[in-house]
């Protein structure tokens, strides 16, 4: 029993094993599945409620009710419905999130897959570049770009994508020249691989891990970074309904209707709390030395 | 040491710089007219114009640029155009503010965060390790204005203990600071737990054990001092991200800081201001990263022969 | 008339390091026979893998020639040195280490000759990594596995059918064995003798491990501190050594056998140091338990005191 | 220490200061840069111009004993009160005051203010006499403004630069401290030519978030907020340690179009059809909480010329679709929106987006900063449709209107909607120089009316000013124009 | 019956895996050592070497290794059931251990003299700071460190340097046994030679037992007095360095250890390896651990675990020898 067991494991990659030990994570595993619900509720978010007619409609008839019968959690100062709009929130947090990420990180890994590998005048320039952007706090060179741009999600996300690019930059360049000085490189090298070829095939793969974890963790970070923006007026318009703007909008009214701050602020900290969830678990993972 | 000194201030030299033309850069994409900004809404465009001519604003960017940075080297970081006061002196007003706000911010985060990750490492898999890694894990999600106003409401309405906002006395500043602390607390705790893990499983640990060394010896004198070496260079990226999250806890609390200021001045176009905010912080972070650079070599001998050596 | 595969002249590689030059392989030349392997013996940090490297060019030497079949590879464009790589190659210490994690054992086989554009059709392909499978004395099914299912042994033969995917004529071995357990080590070392002969493959073996280079080698060089200080065939080097540093370590190897126990020995004092900015003279002079004054002040050249054997040393 | 301030709350009646808070920190305090509603409120009590405005809007002798004006009302001759003294401890004197106003009128920031005024000049030592360029009805109300209060010559001679964060006058209080960004500390000046006022001790303190200004009031850390936030009323009026009070400000909320280019030039269908869309009642109650009153004037109701019944568009989105249909939009259309991203301006136009949606207009807003703002639609008027208040200034319709539709003054931060009507500068016009209130009555009723049929712009609130303080506090009232007028204040057994 | 300085009977112990395997290193380990004698514990990687040398010291990691069965008595006391606070003043003092790896082994933020003067002042409360101060310098004699260097840190020794603080700090309290899990492994034969020369000298001066674990049989024959070979957690063949190389009479897997080091003495140049791979230890066979590589497997070594064949103090587990009707291996190194 136990033999065949194992053969089928020989046929199996790290990933799986990674993710074996990854599913033995309790915690994160419900991270998973949080983040999991999430998506879905994002995607199928059409069919649980409508976005025109309850995320959008004001309706001044039903202005600041309470979590009941008509409406689930109950209704913003504009007698929105709060559960059509942080179901559908989660959809824009996510978007956004996702392609930030995405955004900074290939350009950050570009940046610094370059960096790291060429090394020498190339790298010096190129990391210099990316200090003078870590030098800025990331929230006030988001301020900077928001206030110079505009609002609007195409202002954000490249105001949240450019303070992201340095992290990245710096991860993925400090992986690579982990990597690089391994042996395995050098024998690609020693066949005749080219330098396109190395990276491609033998340091990304390699140091994806940690890219994937910071990827994770980041996102987590972009979406407090966007509720902070729209705290002191630099997020969205209301008209989208964006968690961190609905939160900043429910503040003048968290005294008298508490769900109205409460609400939003929940889906923040469980998405937040999600993804740090399996950045950590992806992170136990990945480095089984952590764990005995 | 010195030579290390001085190389690190030179190489600060091209981020300043860079920090100041990216800014720069910025500040003039930013819509809006600071001629108008001064003279209200109920200016007239003539008096407008002329104000604009009188303050160099109709000049090519380049040379506003040169203009600005060669006042700047020489001392002279100009007037603000809201208030019209020397900047200066605007920031030196509000700066003690943030300092005394991101200071104690990280204080409390490595008082608190530094042992609470290393009694959760010591005590892997029990109880006291799970609470601390959860405590830590709600730390990271919450964000941190909306915390900040939780605890205005708590401690200040409902308890009546603190105050609400920002009255000059120190006891306006625990509030602000506890909300500070957290997010870096958090990251702290989780830091110094990993890193400490890592540590104890070292081959010197295990030496220390078999030397007879009682457990508190073995986490104190040798586990210890090694994990912490990797946390320091954490409490100075740390020391940045306060900075940063100083304009949040600042707008909540009402502290007149840095934070604040960079809020207004780039709503205002105020260049001269947001110019100098932002370089008095970058400056700042990267004096603190030095020093927490020069502290590492003091406390690292790998790191302290090396640069002893290169002497 | 002997078939001469590889010759070094004057090899140099340095490092310029914070504290100064460091002389990695300094002024090193030999020859190599074709089908012959030579042994590369010394302690740690004496030049050994930079000198393999540098042979290779992996690493740009700083002076000196490296001919391969009569040709300056330092010369060559690098298209036509991806030409030449197929015939050198190289195998690895750490069998952990020099193999890709993230591909699967076919794969790592395979990606020579992906990369060279040999065996173009994916059937070719995998019907010339099952052979290379065979050759190595890998099991085929062990074809779809990932390196870290695997023990050291195992991967070392997959380090090695790697290396004979290009049908290479020479390899430098940088420690093969020595991160195996004894059994497989022999494993290793019988299959790799196979393998020369079958293929007449020239080896340059490094190793620091005397016993195992005596076995394999047929001519050996020891090496301190960047440079060639004995050189000769290896049934001469145990039977004759002639520099103090050979015969110290030949005395040094403990040896699996009763009879040498409580024998008295000459132990060296002190150990290797960095080879930072070397004076002029002798390297091993400060550990000489014969060294004179004559030993430091110029360089000892390397030379030819009875036919094919080479020493640095004017006590010789 | 927080403690202490506790001890004090119970038994006010020995207290003596005040700490009210703003959301925002004047810029300069100097009389002669003054341009904010903000500015005006904490200025007016350091400065006293010759004309002061009473708390219930009358206009009395302030450092004038008394004027007359010539015949055609074109020159006034003030009358100066003898012994009025500066803070710095000097004695008013005619040329103080001509310096005052020559300063001011040098000014870029005080046109609205002294754009009636010549010159003034020196009779004797204690008269002067200001030349008007023309007739104009409000100009006491002009002159009780900051933007011409006296100041010392001497103080400001002797260092101009700082005279905006240290300004001399001759109102109640002397500034003390400026702590900038923090607060502004004052201190009653003893030699106050009405007496010593009874709250020594006033303090200004910042604090931007409205939330954490009423957490501060409800701890009795400040005494007043200035200017609150509608939706915090529930909570100051269910507290019974505070009082409150508020009334209608003298400005307006409104929906301005561009009349001459893009969008809506020349398609006044199109801007009847948006004006149809709009439920006013339901922007009052979403935006303002109900509190204020819905618009239907371009006049607020305070002011002189106001239309008694204004003729309005009735909420009637069928009307709007039809409307809609007819200026040649059957399937709807996407207009863009620039909003300045600060308190009601971004709440009506969030519920603007719904309402103009519910008709099939797709509104894209555009959240901008103010100083972008203002440069883009208030003064370049590079827009289609924005969301903007204006307010009056004086309780007269003059000054809400004349520069804002006059052809004159198309562009440039004053015409904004660029509306070029010769019948409503003719209009204008009558109301400006016309001595005969009748006739002004009438011609800014007419005036309404075109302005109401032609849609140039849609106004849709009155917000409301309100103040919220501690109960003990007497005498605290909310103004139209956001003043408070500390003398009047006092802590109250 | 004369006390053993250490006994060790029928250990058994287990790693519990986060994989939720169950690996059993050590199965049924029995030893005893006398006072100032030397053992030589040789075998393969994942033999179980450093576990039974850690079991010594119940150092096994937490949580993760445990001892399932048998006893260990070291110098009089049963330590599998002494507290935690008796070993803690047995380790360094009675037992101490040197690791195989000196780069490592050494605490890189301490000055190697407080390292080492960490144990003695743990373990002699009585000395005064003087006393301790010139012990300190004594042994950094004895081990060939200049004492000035007492104030250097490890990263400014060169290995060798390091392996003989680490040998300092073994032996600085005289202890009855050295546990020495492959001391010289990480260093270069010319050192190897000195080190392993050092520490003869001072154990003979000591008076010191060691258990000296190494897979490199030149070294045991160099420096041990008896010999245990171990394979997959159990000791297969055990005696004095004799036996072991000079004698016929072997386990099949000793010979195949003989025969797979390159032979200094022979021009032989095909080496004779042992087939197959060492018995996964989470999956150990029934029998015989060795029976699946075993030349010579016969039936009964599939299905039934050997006894300990003893001839003269020289002990083999293996079914050839004992039993009747039995052909016994030819081989070592004779
Ligand atoms: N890239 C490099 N930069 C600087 N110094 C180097 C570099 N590579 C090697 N060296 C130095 O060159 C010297 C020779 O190194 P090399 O790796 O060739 O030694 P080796 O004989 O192979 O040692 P080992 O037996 O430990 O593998 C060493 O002192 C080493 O520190
Ligand atoms: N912490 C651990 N968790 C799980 N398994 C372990 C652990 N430590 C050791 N093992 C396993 O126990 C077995 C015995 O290990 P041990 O370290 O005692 O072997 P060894 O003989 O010392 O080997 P080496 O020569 O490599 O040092 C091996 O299979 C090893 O994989
Ligand atoms: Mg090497
Ligand atoms: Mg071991």
């Amino acid at each position: 029993m136990k033999k065949t067991d194992k053969l089928k494991n020989e046929h199996r990659g790290q990933l799986y094993f990674i993710m074996r030990r990854f599913r033995k994570n309790k915690l994160a595993m419900f991270g998973l599945c949080l983040f999991a619900a999430l998506t879905l509720v994002a995607v199928f978010a059409n069919f649980l409620a409508s976005y025109d007619n309850d995320a959008l409609s004001h309706n001044m008839a039903e202005r600041n009710q309470p979590p009941g019968a008509g409406h689930l959690l109950g209704t913003d100062h504009y007698g929105r419905d709060l559960f059509a709009r942080v179901i559908f929130g989660a959809r824009i947090s996510l978007f956004i999130g996702i392609l930030t990420i995405l955004i900074s990180l290939s350009v950050g890994a570009i940046i610094g897959a370059v960096a790291g590998y060429y090394g020498g005048r190339v790298d010096n320039l190129l990391m210099r570049i990316m200090d003078v952007f870590m030098a800025i706090p990331s929230i006030l060179l988001a301020i900077s770009i928001v206030a110079a741009l505009g609002n609007g999600m195409w202002n954000l996300l490249l105001a949240l994508s450019i303070s992201g690019v340095p992290r990245f930059a710096r991860i993925v360049r400090s992986s690579i020249l982990t990597v690089k000085g391994q042996e395995f490189v050098e024998a690609a090298r020693a066949y005749g691989t080219t330098d396109t070829g190395i990276i491609l095939r033998h340091i990304l793969p390699n140091s994806i891990g940690p890219i994937i974890v910071q990827a994770t963790l980041s996102m987590a970070t972009t979406i407090l970074t966007i509720s902070s923006l729209s705290f002191v007026g630099l997020g969205l318009p209301s008209s989208v309904p964006e968690w961190g703007a609905m939160l900043s909008e429910a503040k003048q009214f968290m005294m008298y209707y508490p769900h109205e701050i409460i609400v939003p602020g929940v889906a923040i900290v469980l998405a937040v709390m999600a993804l740090n969830l399996i950045g950590d678990g992806l992170r136990d993972a990945m480095d089984p030395k952590l764990k005995n | 040491m010195l030579k290390f000194i001085g190389k690190r201030l030179l190489m600060m030299i091209p981020v300043i710089l860079g920090i100041s033309f990216i800014i720069f850069a910025i500040m003039a994409l930013t819509p809006g007219n600071p001629a108008q900004m001064k003279l209200g809404e109920n200016a007239t465009p003539e008096a407008i114009a002329e104000l604009e001519e009188e303050m160099g604003l109709n000049e090519n960017f380049f040379v506003r640029y040169f203009k600005y940075m060669g006042n700047a080297l020489r001392g002279d970081l100009g007037n603000s155009y809201r208030t019209e006061l020397p900047v200066a002196q605007e920031l030196m007003s509000r700066f003690p503010n943030t300092l005394i706000l991101a200071f104690f911010g990280i204080g409390l985060a490595v008082v608190i965060g530094i042992p609470i990750g290393i009694l959760s490492a010591v005590k892997q898999y029990t109880i006291i390790d799970t609470v601390s890694l959860g405590l830590a894990l709600v730390m990271t999600s919450i964000p941190a204005f909306w915390l900040g106003l939780m605890l205005m409401l708590t401690f200040s309405l409902k308890l009546d203990l603190l105050p609400a906002v920002y009255d000059g006395t120190w006891t306006s500043f625990i509030l602000p600071c506890i909300t500070l602390a957290i997010g870096s607390m958090a990251t702290l705790i989780r830091m110094t737990r990993s890193t400490m893990l890592e540590v104890i499983r070292e081959d010197y640990i295990r030496t220390a054990r078999a030397k007879g060394a009682p457990e508190k010896v073995v986490i104190f004198r040798h586990a210890l001092r090694n994990a912490l070496l990797p946390v320091v260079t954490t409490i100075g990226i740390n020391f940045g991200l306060q900075l940063g999250g100083a304009v949040i806890c600042e707008s909540v609390f009402s502290i007149q800081g840095l934070g604040t200021l960079m809020i207004t001045s780039v709503r205002q176009k105020d260049v001269p201001m947001v110019m100098a905010a932002v370089l008095f912080v970058a400056l700042t972070i990267s004096i603190v990263n030095l020093l927490i650079d020069i502290l590492y070599t003091y406390i690292d001998p790998r790191v302290k022969s090396q640069y002893i050596k290169a002497r | 008339m002997p078939d001469t595969i590889l010759e070094t002249r004057n090899l140099k590689k340095y490092f310029s390091t914070s504290a100064g030059v460091l002389h990695a392989v300094d002024d090193v030349s030999f020859t190599l026979e074709r089908g012959s392997t030579l042994g590369v013996v010394g302690e740690s940090g004496c030049g050994k893998s930079t000198l393999g490297r540098v042979v290779l060019r992996l690493l740009e030497a700083t002076g000196g020639e490296v001919l391969f079949n009569g040709q300056d590879i330092m010369k060559l464009t690098k298209p036509q040195m991806r030409e030449m790589r197929r015939k050198m190659q190289m195998i690895f210490q750490d069998p952990y280490a020099s193999i890709n994690p993230r591909m699967s054992v076919s794969d790592i086989i395979a990606d020579p000759l992906r990369v060279n554009g040999i065996c173009e059709s994916r059937e070719q392909r995998h019907s010339r990594v099952e052979e290379l499978m065979q050759t190595v004395g890998l099991s085929k099914r062990f074809a779809n596995a990932y390196p870290h299912e695997l023990d050291g042994g195992r991967r070392q033969r997959i380090g090695i059918a790697r290396a004979l995917a290009l049908e290479p004529e020479f390899i430098v071995c940088d420690e093969p064995v020595s991160a195996l357990d004894v059994s497989i080590q022999a494993q290793i070392l019988n299959l790799m003798m196979d393998l020369q002969e079958q293929m007449g493959l020239t080896y340059i073996f490094i190793t620091h491990d005397m016993s195992v280079v005596r076995h394999i080698s047929n001519e050996i060089m020891v090496m301190y501190m960047g440079q060639c200080v004995e050189k000769t065939s290896s049934h001469e080097l145990f039977a004759n050594p002639l520099h103090p540093y050979t015969e110290a370590l030949l005395d040094a190897i403990p040896v699996p056998n009763f009879s040498r126990r409580g024998r008295p020995r000459k132990l060296l004092t002190g150990e290797v140091t960095s080879p930072i900015n070397p004076k002029p003279g002798c390297r091993f002079a400060p550990r000489c338990p014969h060294a004179t004054p004559a030993c430091t002040g110029e360089s000892i050249p390397l030379r030819e005191v009875s036919p094919g054997h080479f020493v640095a040393c004017v006590l010789r | 220490g927080c403690g202490s301030k506790k001890d004090e709350l119970p038994n006010t009646e020995d207290r003596q200061d005040l700490t009210i808070a703003i959301t925002a920190e004047p810029t300069s305090l100097d009389y002669s840069l003054a341009n904010e509603l903000n500015t005006f409120s904490i200025a007016g009590n350091v400065y006293e111009g010759l004309v002061r405005k009473e708390a219930d809007g009358s206009l009395v002798p302030g450092l004038a004993e008394s004027w007359t004006y010539n015949d055609d009302q074109t020159e006034i001759t003030f009358t100066l009160r003898e012994g009025v003294k500066f803070h710095n401890g000097e004695t008013m004197t005619a040329d103080d005051v001509v310096f005052s106003f020559q300063r001011a009128l040098e000014s870029k920031s005080t046109a609205r203010m002294t754009g009636a005024i010549e010159s003034v000049e020196k009779i004797d030592d204690t008269h002067v006499l200001m030349k008007l360029k023309y007739s104009y009805g409000p100009i006491e109300g002009c002159l009780a403004n900051v933007n011409c209060a006296i100041v010392s010559k001497s103080a400001v001679e002797a260092d101009p630069e700082g005279f905006g964060r240290a300004p001399v006058g001759a109102g109640p209080y002397q500034v003390v401290e400026w702590k900038s960004g923090e607060k502004i500390v004052m201190k009653a000046f003893a030699d106050y030519h009405r007496g010593e006022a009874k709250i020594k001790d006033l303090t200004y303190m910042v604090i931007a978030d409205s939330t954490s200004a009423l957490v501060a009031l409800e701890k009795g850390q400040i005494d007043v907020i200035a200017n609150t936030q509608t939706s915090d009323k529930q909570n100051i009026t269910s507290n019974a340690n505070l009082q409150y009070d508020e009334t209608i400000a003298d400005s307006f909320f409104f929906l301005t179009f561009n009349n001459a280019e893009g969008l809506f030039a020349d398609n006044v269908k199109l801007r009847q059809a948006i004006a149809y869309a709009i439920d006013k009642e339901s922007i009052l109650l979403g935006a303002m909480e109900g509190i204020g009153s819905v618009a239907h004037s371009v006049i607020p109701g305070n002011c002189f010329g106001a239309p008694e019944n204004p003729d309005d568009y009735e909420y009637n989105p069928e009307m709007a679709k039809q409307l809609l249909a007819e200026a040649g939009y059957p399937d709807g259309l996407t207009i863009n929106m620039p909003t300045m991203s600060s308190g009601y301006y971004v709440k009506i136009s969030d519920i603007l987006v719904d309402q103009l949606r519910q008709v099939g207009i797709t509104v894209n807003q555009e959240l901008m900063e103010r100083t972008a703002y203002l440069q883009d639609v208030y003064t370049n008027c590079q827009y289609d449709m924005s969301v903007l208040s204006i307010s009056a200034l004086q309780p007269d319709a003059d000054f809400i209107t004349f520069m804002r539709y006059h052809s004159d003054y198309i562009g440039g931060g004053n015409n904004f909607t660029k509306v070029n009507n010769p019948k409503l500068d003719e209009l204008l016009e009558i109301g400006r120089f016309d001595s005969d209130p009748a006739k002004r009555t009438a011609a800014y009723a007419e005036l309404c009316q075109i302005i109401k049929d032609d849609a140039v712009l849609l106004p849709l609130v009155n917000p409301p000013v309100g103040v919220a303080g501690n109960v003990k506090l007497q005498g605290l009232k909310a103004f139209s124009d956001q003043s408070i007028y500390v003398y009047d204040l006092s802590w109250g057994a | 019956m004369s006390e053993h300085l250490l006994t060790i009977k029928n250990l058994h112990i287990k790693y519990d895996t986060d994989e939720g395997e169950e690996v059993r290193a050590v199965n049924g380990v029995d030893l005893t050592l006398d006072k100032g004698r030397s053992l030589g514990l040789v075998g393969e990687t994942g033999a179980g070497k450093t576990t039974t040398a850690l079991a010594v010291l119940k150092l096994l990691p937490k949580k993760v290794g445990s001892i399932t069965e048998g006893q260990i008595v070291l110098d009089g006391k049963d330590i599998t059931a002494a507290t935690e606070e008796d070993m803690r003043l047995l380790r360094g003092n009675t037992v101490s251990m040197i690791f195989q790896d000196p780069m490592t082994s050494l605490n890189p933020v301490l000055p190697v003299g407080e390292q080492i003067m960490e144990v003695i002042s743990l373990h002699r409360k009585d000395l005064t700071k003087e006393q301790l101060e010139k012990r300190l310098d004594e042994i950094l004699t004895m081990v060939g460190i200049p004492p000035e260097r007492r104030q250097d840190y490890p990263h400014q020794f060169s290995g060798g340097m390091k392996q003989r603080i680490v040998i300092a700090i073994a032996l600085v309290c005289e202890p009855k046994l050295l546990l020495a899990d492959e001391p010289t492994t990480a260093l270069d034969v010319t050192i190897q030679a000195q080190v392993l020369d050092m520490m003869r000298s001072l154990r003979e001066r000591m008076d010191t037992a060691m258990i000296l674990i190494t897979h490199d049989l030149g070294v045991v024959a160099e420096n041990c007095d008896e010999v245990a070979i171990m394979y997959a957690g159990e000791i297969i063949e055990y005696g004095a360095v004799e036996d072991i190389f000079e004698r016929e009479n072997h386990h099949p897997y000793t010979v195949g250890l003989f025969g797979a080091i390159p032979d200094m003495t022979k021009d032989e140049r095909r080496l004779h390896p042992i087939d197959g791979l060492m018995a996964d230890p989470t999956d150990l066979p029934r029998g015989c651990k060795f029976a699946p590589r075993c030349p010579h497997c016969m039936p009964v070594c599939e299905t039934e675990q050997p006894r300990f064949h003893t001839e003269n103090g020289h002990s083999i587990r293996c079914h050839l020898f004992g039993a009747p009707g039995s052909k016994p291996a030819q081989g070592g190194n004779a």
